[in-house]
């Protein structure tokens, strides 16, 4: 028996959860598709995004989306930075630069999520928002969470901007011949350290802006990092490496799936169907669920 | 009735909606050189990765010295003695040359001295035997050429296939590797060597077969195929094949 | 060039004098310095071995296997199933770890090794999480209770034996494993005619295809041997700690442990893993010693991967062997400082 | 280092394994202040543990098991070697599991001050002791005291995290609702890292009149919150471990209030007298100059864990360090002993399923009050305050 | 031959003296060059450095020792985007095209440097006239183009710069023979419009047809340097190196 009410409110969650995905998605997909960079600081990024929010907020009048702006701009710089590291270790005559990228960004990581640690003390810390609380229920559909509702938009609207600088402005095109071929495009006057500057700044700016609504809509925690790794993974592996239209199709499948498994299947069972189903994607689809993903390797 | 050791019928291998490689039909005599010609993207390399089972063909078969060989995977075609080189060189990076030469696996049994003597003797025919304990990522792309052709001999083949050995090939080696071909050859190799460069075509090829479009258009004697018309159109534009001359 | 055979000529004195000397050192130890640094000294053994098992799929035939801590846990709870569930001695645990390990790694390797780089990382990541969640959701794993073993004198091989099953016993156990690993990594990828096929697989799969090499045969045969190596330390690990749950020994940390200690030691070679794994296992388990009881170790160890992967790619064990010298360091933070020119 | 001791030492030397680092480190924290807040307080004031007319000063050597049972193993080990006479339990079931074996082999006595997993004390270790109730116990208890409340509960939800002591609670609490004879709409496990919102609605939709949910206080934090942003209102929700501490409060922010929890000790019990520690309030006063954190039951029980050593050694009557025989005898001790302390008398069980485990303790049902302080409001004897139940909606509030 | 009167504007590319190599493996013992008005060849052997002395001058391998300069300007420490600036534009052994991205926006690319929309524009319609066979494939990834294909967007990348001095690593390497024409006939047009071209060919007997002036590397050495017709008083150096 189907409860029709349940059904729409578990849709409702899936389609939101996937949001939240979709903002994680979006840079990572940038990241991993464009720099070639396999990014275990993902998660790291969402975690400091969201103590930002829990440490700023209160002196910003104790509203987490007053933040934002400032964890942009905070995270382009800093990602900024932490590109030309990144770039170097993945270049020159090393044998296995994507193993290289991996491991330094297991270092970055572990290097936020301690120093985090060392910092705060391993509590929870609330981001705190008084705008977006609560939920709008539409009878006979259901409630729709606001910090959800608004996160997913947020999500979407970065997927629209990234994808318009992408593919419809000057830089956006360097961006991609980078992609192809550093020193070719190099060789075409294009300032590599620049552009891949800009793009990892803005894929670190969108995934810090993601954990201050996370930290919203959850909570702040030095290890929730982790997870939100697993789930970037998740997505670029749906939504096809480097695949950035592919993200929002991911992050309806990973939403869909994990709230239908909990709901009708076993809470127990979620991490475990949706582990399945990422190996299995892989295994049939490499490309993707849309199979449109590539990733030189 | 001929010594066909290597023949297809009807191979045919399609990407998509392309038809990389039409109902190829072509066979090769025991100890022939044959040359394979073609505009850039008519099929030859396909044709080459299709009958050394990198790619399994949508119809049509491969029968090499006497067997069915078709859809065999590569490395049992290799040790069965068809050897083949790539267009684009693929030595192994992190290896120095002469464990490139070493790497190559075959059932004949060869002890390992008698394996690296014979890599000796290789490198040393190759003029790359001053970096054989270098690794190989550092070699130009012309040293890279040739140890893709030194691999390959250490398989002692029956039959080499050779997509463009040339290209890249400064002149003075590629008379040198010519000159090898047709030492080997002498002793019994069959070659089937695709390149654009008709010098080698003319000095190398017993005959010839041309391709475009992915059909296997014609065949015979470099010079009566040369002077086609059809080829010429398709393949040779306003060169002169024969045209030697230098302009100096 | 350095030769494949691992060489300590530089260090001063006869190499022989320093082998046996190290000999008598490994195996003196637990005896010289008592239970604590025997435990230190088996952990370390254990990392070792653990980071060569990985350094055969991934150092040598370039596999980046992201779940290889998997065959760590199936071990580990083939030995906890046979002994807490079944009732067997360790032996049979022993023995079980190894068969299962195999089964599972024969029947992975079919079509994940179809894979290759970030797809094949992030497939055997994916996997390997499921096969934890499936442990904390079945019942002869114990479920999210885990399994307690017994540690007992007949608990070996079924009957009493005549010395204590100490950390001695275990030090010599994991010290066995170890050497047996390093040998056999040395042998089949150094000396033998293996290893040059394994790693002219790594560097180009077709061109091995047409070389004669049956890559798929080949990548299988290693991945199916490193998956058992990992798995029998699985084994003597459950034992000697008593008490295997999936959040410990199938966490992630466990593949991403092998894999730093793998790259930071020195990738594809014979003694990167040991000094990786020394240095690594080392500076986790005696920062309390010397930091204090902070977490301040875990940005530390983060800053030392970072830098470690910035300044010498070939890992530590490039720095000895004297294949990076200063101007090489001083190179590369030339190189690096041009890459920050942003504007 | 390494080699023993040393036979000559003028103080104690006690080695605490705790979880310092990884997912654990939260409730290491709280162990460490409460065994830190046992040793600077007796040795501030009486200069330490007096034995045979000398005074002994205490001295804690800390190792961090890093979350991980071989960590906490070798940490263990490193203690014993390092000559430690007792050694203080670290934080979680896990951890203790793989420690206590270590105990057994080496004969160190070993109390531990906040494992609560039921599975540590049917092991039977002879070694390892516990002031901690285990989970069953409290979790039972403290649902039996929130159906208790008017208007009587019908139904309930309960869910708990995949893990040991989650599984644990919710199992007791599940129990004590069917004991009580009312409808369990649902008992559902689920793995931490997973998204609260189908719990939720799940839950919403078989509309319980309570929710009582095991796990870990990030776990509680995600519950209410996706439980405010959709607008589930049970009339209340317990939760167990850790409502009443500061990481709950400061986690569930404007969501943190009128939740339930489950304690065995609180600083506003009323309770007079101890050793060391004149009341409840005295030693909340002392944690709250110490460390600014006012105290759980958690790290209450990791102080009364060092006083009962406290009274164990002075019952021994040996001075440091203590030999081999003498820590054999402190077991004996261990199995006899009654000490009464601001956390409650302290004696251990010697036999059956709880064996070795300290299950003198009185259960306490709080709930958090708009200021996000616990009061006690349940069982009916001990209550000190009124609950404020059924709760306010989430958009009453 | 065209162009060489040695009236046009386009300032010399030379190198003195360079030395240069990989790691600390050195390929170029001190080469010193000159580019002039037409077409300068290099030939060599196979691993005589000649790729690498190219990518001294666009600045892809450092230079160790030496220098090299363009008209006034010294381009020794430059970087390679910045030298494309200057008017030097490269294409390296191989083609390099930017397989994902369309034929179009690899023309683009080409004219990354250049901020005059007019002037991008123009230089498209011309590359166009030049190989109107990518007319229709304009809006197709590169990739998919036949190798042939690929080279006249590469070459037609390069034009779109609008640099004065080319450098072409081997244009015509795997091109059929009707393609090689075409390639040539391209470096024919650009030195008709004034450009100075610096071809590394191993299709030495096309590439002397163009050439106005002939270096000829060995071990990262210059062995020979002149006009084509002096070459046919070195023997030695043809047999040997030429193979002719
Ligand atoms: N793996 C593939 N997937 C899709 N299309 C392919 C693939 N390989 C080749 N093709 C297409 O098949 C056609 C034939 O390519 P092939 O490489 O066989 O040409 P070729 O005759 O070797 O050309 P060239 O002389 O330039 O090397 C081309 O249009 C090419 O784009
Ligand atoms: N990236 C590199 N790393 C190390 N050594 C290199 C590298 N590239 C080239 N070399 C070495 O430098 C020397 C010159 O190579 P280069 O590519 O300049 O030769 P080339 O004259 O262009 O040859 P070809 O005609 O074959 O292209 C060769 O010995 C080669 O081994
Ligand atoms: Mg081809
Ligand atoms: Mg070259």
């Amino acid at each position: 028996m189907v409860d029709i009410g349940l059904f729409t409110q578990i849709v409702i969650n899936g389609l939101l959860l996937g949001g939240i995905y979709v903002t994680i998605g979006v840079g990572f997909s940038l990241a991993f598709g464009v720099l070639e960079v396999v990014d275990f600081a993902v998660g790291e990024y969402v975690m400091v995004g969201a103590f930002m929010g829990a440490v700023l907020a209160p002196i910003l009048g104790s509203e987490g989306v007053f933040v934002i702006p400032i964890v942009l701009v905070v995270f382009f710089g800093v990602g900024a930075l932490i590109q030309p590291l990144i770039h170097h270790v993945t270049t020159g005559d090393r044998p296995h630069p994507l193993l290289m990228g991996l491991v330094f960004t297991f270092g970055l990581a572990t290097f936020l999520r301690g120093s985090v640690l060392t910092i705060f003390g391993p509590n929870n810390q609330d981001v705190p928002s008084s705008l977006l609380t609560g939920g709008v229920t539409i009878p006979g559909i259901g409630t729709f969470p606001v910090v959800r509702t608004v996160t997913a938009v947020f999500g979407v609207t970065g997927l629209l901007v990234f994808m318009y600088y992408l593919y419809r402005t000057r830089g956006g095109m360097a961006i991609r011949a980078i992609a192809e071929d550093r020193t070719n495009a190099r060789l075409m006057g294009i300032n590599i350290n620049r552009y891949q500057s800009i793009a990892y700044g803005a894929y670190a700016a969108l995934t810090g802006s993601a954990g201050v609504f996370i930290g919203m809509t959850f909570t702040a925690n030095p290890g929730m990092g982790l997870q939100y790794t697993a789930f970037a993974f998740f997505m670029v592996v749906l939504a096809g490496m480097g695949y950035l239209p592919g993200v929002i199709l991911a992050g309806i499948v990973l939403g869909l799936t994990q709230s239908f498994t909990a709901v009708y299947i076993s809470g127990n069972l979620v991490l475990l169907v949706l582990f399945a189903i990422i190996y299995v994607v892989l295994l049939v689809s490499p490309a993707g669920i849309l199979g449109k993903g590539e990733w030189a390797t | 009735m001929t010594d066909d050791i290597l023949r297809t019928t009807d191979l045919t291998k399609r990407f998509g909606a392309l038809t990389a490689n039409d109902e190829i039909s072509l066979s090769v005599e025991r100890g022939e050189i044959r040359g394979i010609i073609g505009p850039n993207g008519s099929g030859k390399t396909t044709f080459f990765n299709t009958v050394t089972g990198f790619y399994q063909p949508d119809g049509g078969s491969v029968h090499f010295d006497g067997e069915e060989v078709t859809g065999w995977e590569p490395h049992r075609l290799a040790r069965r003695g068809l050897g083949r080189t790539f267009q684009i060189v693929s030595p192994f990076k992190n290896m120095t040359v002469r464990q490139n030469m070493l790497a190559v696996q075959t059932d004949d049994g060869r002890s390992r001295e008698e394996k690296r003597d014979r890599a000796g003797e290789i490198l040393e025919f190759l003029e790359i035997d001053h970096i054989a304990d270098n690794e190989a990522r550092g070699m130009s792309g012309g040293q890279q050429k040739l140890l893709e052709l030194g691999r390959v001999l250490m398989l002692d083949p029956e039959v080499v296939m050779l997509d463009e050995p040339a290209a890249g090939v400064n002149p003075a080696l590629e008379s040198r590797i010519m000159d090898h071909i047709h030492e080997l050859n002498d002793e019994g190799t069959t070659f089937v060597v695709i390149e654009h460069d008709m010098h080698v075509m003319k000095t190398l090829a017993d005959s010839v077969s041309v391709f475009d479009s992915g059909s296997h258009i014609a065949q015979g004697d470099f010079e009566d195929v040369s002077q086609d018309d059809a080829v010429r159109e398709a393949y040779l534009g306003g060169t002169t094949a024969e045209d030697d001359e230098v302009p100096i | 060039m350095t030769g494949p055979v691992p060489s300590l000529d530089r260090l001063p004195g006869e190499p022989r004098y320093w082998y046996a000397g190290l000999a008598v050192l490994l195996v003196a130890w637990p005896l010289l310095f008592g239970d604590f640094w025997a435990r230190i000294g088996l952990g370390a053994l254990m990392w070792i071995g653990l980071a060569q098992s990985w350094n055969m799929i991934g150092g040598y035939a370039g596999y980046l296997d992201f779940g290889h801590g998997a065959y760590f846990g199936i071990g580990a709870f083939a030995t906890g199933i046979a002994m807490a569930q079944l009732g067997y001695p360790f032996v049979v645990g022993f023995v079980l770890a190894a068969v299962v390990a195999a089964t599972v790694a024969y029947l992975v390797a079919v079509p994940t090794l179809r894979l290759t780089g970030a797809y094949f990382a992030i497939a055997t990541w994916a996997l390997a999480e499921s096969i934890k969640q499936a442990a904390l959701v079945t019942g002869i794993t114990g479920g999210t209770f885990g399994l307690s073993l017994p540690r007992s004198s007949e608990t070996f091989v079924g009957v009493p034996v005549p010395f204590p099953i100490s950390e001695a016993f275990f030090y010599y156990a994991m010290l066995v494993l170890c050497l047996a690993t390093m040998a056999l990594t040395y042998y089949l990828f150094e000396r033998h005619e293996f290893g040059y096929r394994v790693k002219a697989l790594r560097d180009d799969q077709d061109a091995a295809e047409s070389l004669g090499i049956d890559t798929t045969r080949v990548k299988r045969q290693v991945y199916v041997l490193s998956c058992v190596v990992a798995a029998l330390f699985g084994a003597v690990h459950a034992w000697y700690i008593v008490y295997v749950h999936p959040n410990d020994v199938l966490a992630p940390i466990i593949t991403d442990r092998m894999v730093i200690m793998a790259l930071l030691g020195g990738l594809g070679t014979l003694t990167g893993p040991v000094v990786g794994g020394l240095l690594v296992f080392l500076l986790e388990r005696l920062s309390s010693v010397f930091l204090g009881s902070t977490t301040f170790y875990l940005p530390l160890i983060g800053i030392l991967i970072m830098i470690t992967v910035l300044f010498a790619p070939s890992g530590i064990i490039g720095i000895l062997r004297g294949e990076v010298d200063r101007a090489d360091v001083r190179e590369n933070v030339k190189e690096l400082g041009e890459k920050f020119d942003l504007l | 280092a390494g080699l023993g001791g040393g036979s000559e030492r003028d103080y104690f030397k006690l080695g605490a394994v705790t979880s310092l680092s990884g997912e654990l480190r939260f409730g290491g924290e709280v162990t460490q202040r409460g065994y830190d807040l046992w040793a600077d307080t007796i040795n501030e004031e009486q200069g330490g543990i007096e034995v045979g007319g000398e005074t002994y000063e205490v001295e804690i050597e800390y190792a961090d098991a890093q979350s991980t049972p071989s960590t906490g193993a070798d940490a263990a080990s490193q203690m014993i070697n390092d000559g430690a006479d007792a050694i203080l339990g670290p934080y979680s079931s896990n951890v203790t599991l793989a420690v206590c074996p270590i105990m057994e082999q080496n004969s160190m006595p070993h109390i531990s001050g906040s494992a609560e997993s039921p599975q540590i004390w049917q092991e039977g270790f002879e070694y390892s002791f516990g002031t901690i109730p285990t989970v069953s116990i409290i979790g039972n208890e403290a649902t039996s005291a929130l159906l208790n409340l008017e208007p009587q509960p019908e139904s309930v939800y309960v869910t708990a995290v995949n893990e040991p002591f989650s599984v644990a609670t919710g199992e007791a609490m599940r129990a004590a609702a069917e004991e009580a004879g009312i409808t369990v709409e649902n008992y559902e496990e689920f793995p931490r890292d997973t998204d609260y919102t189908n719990v939720v609605s799940a839950a919403q939709n078989a509309d319980p009149d309570l929710h009582l949910h095991g796990g870990h206080i990030g776990s509680h934090v995600d519950l209410v919150n996706a439980a405010e942003q959709l607008g589930y209102n049970p009339d209340g929700f317990l939760m167990h471990y850790g409502v009443n501490t500061g990481s709950y409060r400061d986690g569930a922010g404007d969501q943190g209030p009128y939740t339930f929890g489950a304690t065995v000790w609180i600083p506003g019990v009323d309770r007079s007298g101890g050793v060391l520690f004149d009341s409840p309030q005295a030693y909340a006063d002392a944690s709250q100059s110490a460390y600014d954190t006012a105290p759980d039951y958690t790290q209450a029980g990791s102080t009364a864990a060092g006083i009962v050593f406290q009274e164990a050694f002075k019952e021994l009557g040996s001075a440091p360090p203590l030999t081999q025989d003498d820590k054999d005898e402190l077991i004996g001790i261990l199995e006899e002993i009654e000490v009464n302390t601001f956390y409650g008398d302290v004696a251990f069980e010697t036999e059956g399923e709880y064996y070795h485990n300290n299950i003198n303790t009185q259960t306490l049902l709080v709930q958090l009050g708009e200021d996000g302080s616990p009061s006690i409001v349940g069982p009916e004897e001990s209550a000190t305050a009124e609950a404020n139940y059924p709760v306010p909606a989430w958009d009453e509030r | 031959m065209s162009g060489g009167d040695g009236s046009s504007d386009v300032p010399t590319l030379s190198a003195i003296g360079v030395e240069a190599g990989y790691d600390r493996h050195q390929v170029l013992h001190g080469i010193t060059f000159e580019s002039r008005d037409g077409v300068t060849c290099i030939f060599g052997p196979n691993g005589s450095g000649k790729s690498t002395f190219l990518k001294t001058l666009n600045g892809i391998v450092p230079v160790w020792d030496g220098t090299i300069t363009y008209g006034d300007v010294d381009l020794t420490e430059a970087k390679p985007e910045d030298i494309v600036t200057h008017g030097i534009a490269t294409l390296p052994q191989g083609g390099g095209i930017f397989g994902s991205l369309s034929v179009e926006e690899n023309l683009n690319v080409g004219a990354f440097t250049v901020d005059d929309a007019d002037a991008i524009v123009e230089r498209k319609a011309e590359v166009l006239e030049v190989f109107p066979a990518l007319e229709d494939k304009l809006g197709q990834k590169a990739r998919d183009l036949s190798g042939g294909q690929q080279m006249m967007v590469s070459l037609g990348r390069a034009m779109m710069t609008g640099a004065d001095t080319f450098l072409l690593d081997e244009p015509s390497a795997g091109l059929a023979p009707r393609l090689v024409d075409d390639a040539f006939g391209l470096i024919e047009r650009l030195v008709d419009r004034g450009a100075q071209v610096v071809l590394i060919e191993q299709n030495v007997r096309a590439a002397l047809r163009l050439a106005d002036y002939v270096y000829i590397l060995a071990e990262g050495e210059v062995q020979f340097h002149g006009p084509p017709e002096d070459l046919s008083e070195e023997d030695e150096l043809m047999e040997l190196y030429l193979g002719l």
